[in-house]
């Protein structure tokens, strides 16, 4: 089955081209959403086939390269179309086609009834496509094939109801962001690339190669310039701080697209990038710490913004932002399977969110078209009390809230709770684990606090919708509600395949499954760790109790505030309306951007065009044009047509060149 | 078959003849044979592709004599390799595109624009395919006059300004290379060179004041056609007023005359002067893509926007062709291609709603996606293509530039230059937004039509290859790197300084060096003389004669 | 040696007179009669160098210049004529419609 | 003293000259009795006299023959300048008959001066004494003041022909006062005998008499060659003569002016090469500038025909300041091509422009190109010729011009040269500007381009691009002709 691992993402793409081509001729919905399901899940069977094959594999016989066809072969350079199968990128494609499969059927509810839906489709299918290729490249640059081919599809996703202004200019917005991220990308590459070859001549960028080469780099040095370089791609694509902006602006797009892209998979190809890599990031010290601090500090950052959204896809947005500094936090302390495992119950429960508040909000569109309100369907402040007009997507939305909130038994617990015990525990950044184990747990306490006031403003108390559009709000159809209860049992259940070694239930299979893939990694790190006291068992039974309680104590503010006491948000922003505002408007991030970058750059560019080019150059240009013809206007003047005066100018021609000779 | 590189050539003049006897009126006659004709020389120039072998030598060489008077000897030799394989390759195919796309965008005097376009085919593939340094610079001359009036002619309101400026502005750089040209052959005269052909000349050992001289006039010259910063400004004021076949045309080929030059004359007959001028050209190259972008960002005109696009790309290719190494110049090579494709269906894009609204103003438009949607489709292809998205042409050829120029001791330019990609998305997808999303609110943009058969017709071979020269470049590159391997062994062997400077030849060397440097030598024994002593020593009494009394 | 320098610096003289000449009169006979006396100045020259050198081909060429004096006269003052036919004056700073 | 023995005369090198002198007297006495309406006849008359003179002077191709005891000399850079003059003529011939009928002039006195400013040319080109060459000059002079002032109840035509005695007979003096000079210093005014001379001083170059008459000399032929700063009357005149006029103005005495410099300096001064070099380098560089510069702003095209020929002497005068064998053949083919592109130009000025020469401004050209597509064609083939592009002869005679300057290793004026053929560009791009790029403002109804008309334009086509394409022949026939200078 290994050999046609090319399936994989043919399938999205034969969807695309038919979808994309023909789409519009077809106009049968059901047609084209089952030509795009399919095909998604056509590769999710042929993933699902590759991991049993591994599965049954040995260990160490589990890495297999697949190249399809020579691609940019130059000089010393060479690409291939390649593909690498090994546990990380297996379990990487059993998430994209597992949940893209998901969001596809779910979209063809969703989106029933939208214009472009055979575009919607095709552009669905073309992601996914990306994304397997992405996750599945076996050098960086099939691998940045997908991180840009990602990136297109999220802009044409977010941009897809173009005929609003900030559809286009969020999915510009993401589009160049995550460029900023490309150019780290490439620079990175090129670092290692060249490092390797001058002074080993070995000239690849083939991940296989790079690792069994990986020996050779040194600690630190050139290897930190790439890899961070390599990390502000990955800021870029996954959001990190100072990159992260673009994602709540992407919810512009479809709900479908929030989850599958901006929670579920794109968003978090930073993270298996770094994972992907992890043997050379390991061996800088200083980017680790760079990774761990950045992770932190969005965790901790978007989760106080979240706190303060009313848009409900924005919520979940820094949720998002929030969710994948836990991730780079977990590399950046060397917890790589943490990290991934994280990325995946994430992408559990995240999608499962997202899908259930787009069916909220499918649900809240179609009552307030019906009552021709122009109320925002996406606005907190307009919900309330869903939870008996739809209950199944309340309880999988209930289940994935807790989940991420970090209830024991919860997949987002054990995850979470890895990386926060690896990132006490783990020996890389001395005394700095402490601080990034505390900003984690606020981080985390936070996230249930914002997620529980999610799940009350929508589901609990009054219902504060217009009263005659209530009588509309209706439980979605099974397209949808089938796919919430998939990803829902998924964000129960997920979490057992990595249930940490402390709790003795459950073997580690997911970290035993992924070891092959970091034991280089981890072998570098445990060269520079900072081997203290190993910490006891009962220390980490007492900072997970302290998590839980943290967790509980998150959604008890939330519980007060919003069910309880509902004046006391009114109240809170009222004490402190400049925190609330700063918080409210994102701590005017964007704002600073605008004055930073994007002001500077079109007041550049504009002084460039009309002051430097039309004046300056052109001025000289045309400057030395109009030299000239002053001087022919002069000349022309000397002309004055009287005999005497031409008699002169020979005379005058004669004595100058006597005069010259005479006396020289 | 064996002067098919002449027939090619000149078949497009065998064209303007046939034009000359179909009356007037006949558009429609006129148009279909200019149409033809340049199909024909696309057919025929597959066949140069095909015969083409895969190594460093120069092919279909056609070398007899043509000017011999004085101390000069001109000769009519041609021949092409692997670089100016592609570069012919790209002008035929680009002509029959731009030919179609002026079915309905010129009513007027069809028959002299047809004229013009066949002319100006002869002029770009006769410069590309010129191995006399005198007969390049005939050819490279020859292209100034039927663009200059397709601006002029053709043109918009501001067309006369354009044309002028056009024509002089590379009119004074190519007579100081001229200076030049001629100095060299002087030069090469007391080395007992005979006569203009390039090959001669590759040996020629000039000391570096000389070169550096030679070397800034060349490049002057070169730099203009780029147009290399800040030496640009013709170039957005030609674009936008030139008609749409016009700007495909110049984007297409004739800037890649420039580009083309510093690979195949500029760079090679100078090689240390090219070396000690690397820093400087590639600080400009950086300045020009950077500044070309801001400047792009801010305009107000589809068509400029898109012209300035055009000198930030070149930009690149500059940068790629100054590393000096394999990857970077094939890179460079790529991109002169991928350029000529992307921007060539810019222009294309922008002419075709030029055609419908008779605006380019960005504020004009807004929203067409919903009325225009092959139309977005495509615009937004070729859009990504510009902006070097991996999977498109555009990025092989970046790509390669940039981690050429990295490789190479140009390391802080490239990573200037590659925020220069960010940029380029910035303002290509702003322009995108712009024009294509948004909501449809000009009454006059709601009753546009999508693209007809015609223009999808003329899109659809370039947007194949955009994505066959993204997926698969590996044909073109194999194709073109054994020449320049060649450039880049001749740039090398007379630079003991670049080599001691940076550890990476010395490396790269061994995978590469072993093979081109026997071979390039030998390119030099067995072609050049072989060739030219045979016809040498037929003229030479034509000439000695007056010499000796 | 004396006798030449002597014919040579009237000849010059006389040479620069009607230089001046033809650079400050206005009227066109004046002018051409200034010309005549240059040339004159020059048949000077002619024939103190022929006579100083000992051959003839001086003095050969003055009369060359005499005849195409006279010749030049000829022509000049049949175009004189007709200007002033056409104008009715025959003051240079009227032989001035063209100009710039 | 020994009796006057008339030395044996070989009248061989002087046969097309007699030939033409004596078809010239016989037109003037046929013209007589020829009624004013049928002067065409003259006119077809005097072209094959020039066909049948132009085979006698090729006849004498490649012969070396002197006579006149050594004053005049038939070899190959005489003959290669006499088919310039011939070609010159030839071309004003044809596009005379035309115009001068449509100015209602009585024209058959034309002819005749047209060949005797042939012979005149001729004689200079083919004397190798200062005073054969005086004759030359004087006998073209003369002639052209006349052809100047020819339309005699036109006052801009009278002006010219003033304007050209009186500072024509101006610079004749400074000529004759060098020639006296030099006289006076070698003791001889045969160049041969000069050059001996000059060769067996010790120091030519501080020989004052020597060095003030030679640019003395040089200044009366810079007169007219119309080099800067003795090029003022050429923009007046060339504006007022007759159109035809002044077309063979800037073609034949300019060539013949180059023939006499080229042969006096070359021949009789070559060892003070040194010093007339520096000379010719300033003056070719003025030349070039001033012509260039002030051709961009004028409006009427007769002007800017005038000044760009100022300029193109001052390219002459860089092959010649260069003064070896590439750059005078590039003088010779030069001159030659010029003819061609040069009055093919006036030819299309004289089909444009209407009666007493009014429609004589460059805008009047507006939107000839698509109203008359094939002469606005032929006019873009001369301008791109005199502007220097290839394929033309312009850009080869340049090329072979400039190249000889940098041959010398004068590179600086070969720049400074490129630069001058750059700005001029832009006025004759100005005269395509208006003839393609403007909208036509008339039908150009009156233009009738008779056969004779035809004809020149069809030689003046063939003769500015043919040498473009193929140069060679006429290029090595040039290099024959200055070897054996």
């Amino acid at each position: 089955m290994f050999e046609n691992v090319w399936l994989i993402p043919l399938f999205p793409l034969i969807g695309f081209l038919i979808n994309g081509l023909f789409g519009k001729k077809i106009k049968n919905e059901a047609i084209i959403g089952a030509i795009g399901t399919l095909a998604i899940f056509g590769s999710f069977v042929v993933s699902c086939l590759i991991l049993m094959q591994m599965i049954g594999l040995p260990a160490e016989q589990r890495v297999f390269e697949k190249v399809l066809f020579p691609w940019i072969h130059c000089g010393n350079f060479k690409a291939d179309m390649a593909f690498l199968l090994d546990p990380l990128s297996c379990i990487m494609i059993m998430v994209v086609t597992g949940v893209g499969t998901l969001i596809h059927l779910y979209s063809v509810g969703y989106m029933h009834g939208e214009e472009g839906f055979y575009r919607f489709f095709a552009y669905l299918n073309l992601f996914c496509m990306s994304m397997l290729l992405l996750v599945l490249g076996s050098n960086m640059l099939v691998m940045f094939i997908g991180w840009e081919g990602v990136g297109l599809c999220s802009y044409l996703l977010i941009g897809y109801y173009f005929h609003k202004k900030s559809a286009g200019d969020a999915a510009k917005k993401a589009f160049v962001m995550n460029r900023v991220g490309d150019f780290g990308f490439l620079i990175g590459l090129f670092t290692l690339y060249w490092w390797f070859g001058s002074n080993h001549n070995i000239w690849t960028i083939n991940f296989t190669e790079i690792k069994a080469a990986s020996h050779l780099l040194p600690y630190g040095g050139v290897v930190t310039v790439a890899t961070l370089c390599f990390f502000v791609g990955a800021t870029g694509k996954s959001a990190q701080i100072p990159l992260f902006t673009w994602l709540p602006d992407a919810m512009e797009g479809p709900t479908p697209v929030s989850a599958l892209i901006h929670a579920a998979t794109m968003v978090t190809a930073g993270v298996y990038m770094i994972g992907r890599m992890s043997f050379v990031f390991v061996k800088s010290p200083e980017t680790m710490m760079v990774i761990a601090v950045v992770g932190a500090a969005t965790a901790i950052f978007a989760a106080t913004i979240g706190t303060a959204q009313n848009d409900i896809k924005r919520v979940l947005a820094y949720s998002t932002v929030s969710q994948l500094g836990f991730m780079f936090l977990a590399m950046g302390v060397g917890a790589f399977s943490a990290g991934i495992f994280h990325l995946m119950t994430h992408a559990f429960f995240k999608a499962c969110l997202f899908l259930g508040s787009g069916s909220v909000i499918h649900s809240m569109h179609y009552a307030l078209h019906k009552i021709h309100s122009h109320d925002d369907a996406q606005d907190m402040r307009n919900m309330g009390g869903l939870k008996s007009a739809m209950p199944i997507t309340f309880i999988t939305f209930l289940v994935s809230t807790i989940a991420i909130a970090g209830i024991p038994g919860f997949s987002g617990f054990f995850s979470k709770d890895e990386i926060l015990w690896q990132a006490f525990s783990n020996p890389y950044h001395g005394n700095l684990n402490v601080v990034l184990w505390g900003i984690g747990a606020v981080a985390a306490c936070f996230t249930a606090f914002y997620m529980f006031r999610l799940v009350f403003m929508t589901f609990y108390g009054q219902c504060r919708i217009n009263s005659k559009a209530k009588e509309y709000l209706h439980e979605s159809p099974f397209v949808i509600t089938i796919p919430l209860m998939v990803l829902g049992t998924l964000a129960v259940l997920g979490g057992y395949l990595g249930m940490p070694k402390i709790l003795g239930m459950l073997p580690n299979y997911f970290e035993h499954w992924l070891e092959p893939v970091f034991e280089m990694a981890n072998e570098y790190g445990g060269k520079y760790a900072h081997h203290g006291a190993h910490p006891s068992h009962a220390l980490e039974w007492g900072l997970m109790g302290l998590s839980v309680v943290i967790a509980v104590i998150g959604i008890g503010i939330a519980f007060t505030m919003y069910v309880k006491n509902t004046e006391l948000p009114a109240k809170f922003v009222a004490t402190f309306p400049g925190l609330h505002r700063a918080v409210y408007n994102k701590w005017y991030v964007d704002e600073l951007y605008d004055f930073i970058f994007v002001n500077p750059c079109k007041a550049l560019g504009q002084f460039l065009w009309k002051g430097f080019d039309v004046l300056v150059i052109d001025g000289v240009v045309n400057g030395v044009a109009n030299v000239v013809m002053a001087f022919s206007g002069v000349f022309r003047y000397l002309q004055s047509g009287y005999i005497y005066n031409y008699a002169f100018s020979m005379a005058l021609g004669v004595v100058v060149m006597l005069g010259y000779y005479i006396f020289k | 078959m064996s002067n098919v590189l002449s027939l090619t050539t000149f078949l497009p003049l065998l064209g303007v003849l046939l034009l000359l006897f179909i009356p007037k009126d006949s558009k429609g006659v006129l148009r279909n044979v200019t149409l033809a004709v340049t199909a024909l020389t696309f057919a025929v120039s597959l066949l140069i592709l095909n015969g083409f072998q895969t190594n460093a030598e120069f092919q279909f060489v056609e070398n007899v004599p043509w000017i011999a008077a004085g101390p000069f000897m001109m000769r009519y030799n041609i021949g092409i390799d692997g670089i100016s394989l592609w570069l012919v390759i790209l002008t035929t195919f680009i002509m029959p595109i731009a030919v179609l796309s002026t079915y309905t965008a010129v009513e007027e005097r069809v028959k002299e624009y047809m004229i013009c376009l066949l002319l100006l085919e002869t002029g770009m593939l006769g410069a590309f395919i010129s191995l006399d340094l005198f007969l390049f610079y005939i050819f490279w001359e020859v292209m100034l006059i039927p663009m200059y009036f397709m601006i002029g002619i053709w043109g918009g309101k501001n067309k006369i300004y354009a044309a002028v400026k056009f024509f002089i502005y590379t009119m004074v750089g190519s007579l100081l290379m001229l200076v030049a040209l001629v100095f060299l052959y002087f030069k090469g005269m007391e080395a007992g060179i005979t006569d203009f052909g390039l090959l001669h000349f590759f040996t020629l050992k000039l000391d570096l004041a000389t070169q550096i001289w030679l070397f800034l006039a060349f490049a002057f010259a070169f730099a203009i056609k780029v147009p290399m910063f800040p030496l640009h400004t013709w170039l957005p004021d030609a674009h936008t007023e030139a008609p749409t076949a016009g700007s495909v045309i110049l984007a297409a080929v004739l800037l890649k005359m420039g580009t083309y030059g510093y690979v195949r004359f500029a760079i090679p007959l100078f090689p240390d002067a090219a070396n000690k001028f690397a820093p400087l050209i590639a600080t400009l190259a950086v300045i020009g893509i950077i500044y070309a972008a801001l400047v792009a960002m801010v305009q107000e005109d589809v068509k400029k926007l898109v012209a300035y696009s055009s000198v930030a790309h070149l930009g690149f290719v500059m940068l790629g062709i100054f590393a000096f190494n394999v990857e970077g110049i094939s890179g460079g090579m790529l991109q002169m291609l991928n350029h000529g494709i992307s921007t060539g269906a810019l222009f294309l894009i922008v002419g075709f709603i030029y055609e419908r609204r008779h605006t380019r103003l960005i504020t004009d438009f807004g929203g067409l996606s919903k009325q225009m949607p092959v139309f977005a489709t495509i615009f937004m292809i070729v859009t990504f293509s510009s902006v070097g998205l991996p999977g498109t042409n555009g990025f092989v050829g970046e790509f390669l530039i940039l981690l050429g120029a990295f490789e190479s001791t140009l390391r802080w330019w490239t990573i200037v230059a590659t925020s220069g990609v960010i940029l380029s998305a910035v303002y290509m997808l702003w322009v995108f937004q712009r024009v294509m999303f948004g909501e449809l609110d000009n009454p006059k943009n709601q009753k546009l039509a999508d693209l007809n058969g015609r223009e999808i017709a003329i899109m659809v071979p370039l947007i194949v290859m955009i994505f066959f020269m993204g997926l698969y470049p590996k044909p073109i590159i194999d194709k073109m790197e054994p020449a320049i391997k060649k450039l880049v062994s001749q740039v090398r062997v007379s630079t003991p300084v670049a080599q001691a400077q940076s550890i990476q030849p010395v490396v790269a060397l061994p995978a590469e060096g072993q093979a081109p440097a026997p071979e390039a030598g030998g390119t030099h024994e067995t072609s050049a003389p072989a060739a030219s002593t045979p016809q040498g020593t037929t003229t030479a009494p034509a000439v000695n004669p007056h010499d000796a009394k | 040696m004396e006798n030449l320098n002597s014919y040579l610096i009237v000849s010059a003289i006389l040479f620069s007179i009607g230089t001046i000449g033809v650079l400050t009169r206005k009227n066109v006979i004046v002018i051409f009669m200034c010309v005549e006396m240059m040339l004159n100045a020059v048949n000077l020259t002619f024939v103190a160098f022929s006579r100083h050198l000992g051959n003839l081909d001086g003095q050969i060429f003055v009369f060359f210049i005499m005849t195409v004096a006279a010749a030049e006269a000829a022509v000049g003052l049949a175009l004189i004529i007709a200007f002033f036919n056409n104008k009715q004056s025959i003051d240079v700073d009227d032989v001035n419609i063209m100009k710039w | 003293m020994d009796m006057i023995s008339i030395p044996a005369v070989n009248m061989t090198p002087i046969i097309p000259e007699i030939f033409l002198s004596v078809l010239a007297m016989a037109l003037l006495l046929i013209n007589v009795f020829v009624p004013s309406e049928k002067k065409s006849y003259l006119a077809y008359l005097s072209f094959f006299g020039i066909i049948a003179s132009a085979v006698l002077v090729v006849n004498g191709w490649g012969s070396h023959v002197e006579s006149f005891g050594g004053s005049v000399v038939l070899d190959n850079f005489a003959t290669f300048f006499k088919i310039t003059f011939l070609v010159a003529a030839g071309l004003a011939v044809l596009i005379s008959d035309q115009y001068m009928d449509r100015e209602g002039c009585n024209h058959g006195e034309l002819y005749p001066l047209i060949l005797f400013t042939v012979v005149g040319m001729m004689l200079m080109a083919s004397g190798t004494d200062l005073m054969t060459i005086f004759l030359g000059l004087e006998v073209m002079s003369i002639s052209l003041y006349v052809l100047a002032g020819f339309n005699r109840s036109s006052k801009k035509s009278n002006e010219a022909g003033l304007k050209y005695f009186l500072l024509g007979s101006f610079s004749t003096g400074f000529l004759l006062y060098g020639m006296a000079l030099i006289y006076g210093a070698t003791g001889t005014t045969r160049l041969y005998k000069i050059a001996t001379i000059v060769g067996q001083m010790t120091l030519p170059s501080a020989n004052l008499l020597l060095v003030a008459g030679m640019l003395l000399m040089m200044t009366g032929f810079a007169f007219k060659i119309a080099a800067a700063p003795f090029h003022m009357w050429t923009p007046d005149v060339y504006e007022g003569a007759p159109t035809p006029m002044t077309a063979f103005m800037s073609a034949g005495p300019k060539a013949a002016g180059f023939a006499a410099l080229l042969r006096i300096f070359l021949l009789a001064l070559p060892t003070l090469q040194a010093e007339w070099s520096q000379v010719l380098w300033v003056l070719a560089v003025l030349t070039m500038t001033v012509g260039n510069i002030t051709a961009l702003r004028q409006d009427n095209i007769k002007r800017v025909l005038a000044y760009s020929s100022i300029a193109h002497a001052g390219y002459a005068l860089v092959g010649f300041a260069a003064g070896n064998a590439t750059g005078t053949a590039g003088i010779l083919f030069y001159m030659l091509s010029y003819a061609f592109m040069n009055i093919g130009a006036f030819a299309i000025i004289i089909l444009v422009s209407k009666k007493g020469e009014t429609n004589g401004n460059v805008s009047d050209f507006a939107g000839l190109g698509f109203k008359r597509p094939v002469l606005a064609v032929v006019m873009t083939i001369f301008l791109f010729s005199l502007a220097g592009m290839p394929p033309t002869a312009g850009f080869i005679g340049k090329f072979y011009l400039f190249s000889g300057a940098i041959q010398k290793g004068y590179i600086w004026l070969a720049v400074i040269g490129v630069l001058n053929s750059a700005a001029s560009v832009y006025y004759y791009l100005r005269i395509t500007v208006y003839m393609y790029m403007k909208e036509a403002t008339e039908d150009f109804s009156w233009i009738q381009v008779t056969a004779p008309v035809g004809l020149a334009l069809a030689i003046s086509v063939a003769g500015s691009l043919i040498p473009g394409i193929v140069p060679s022949f006429i290029l090595q026939y040039a290099q024959m002709a200055v070897k054996l200078l």
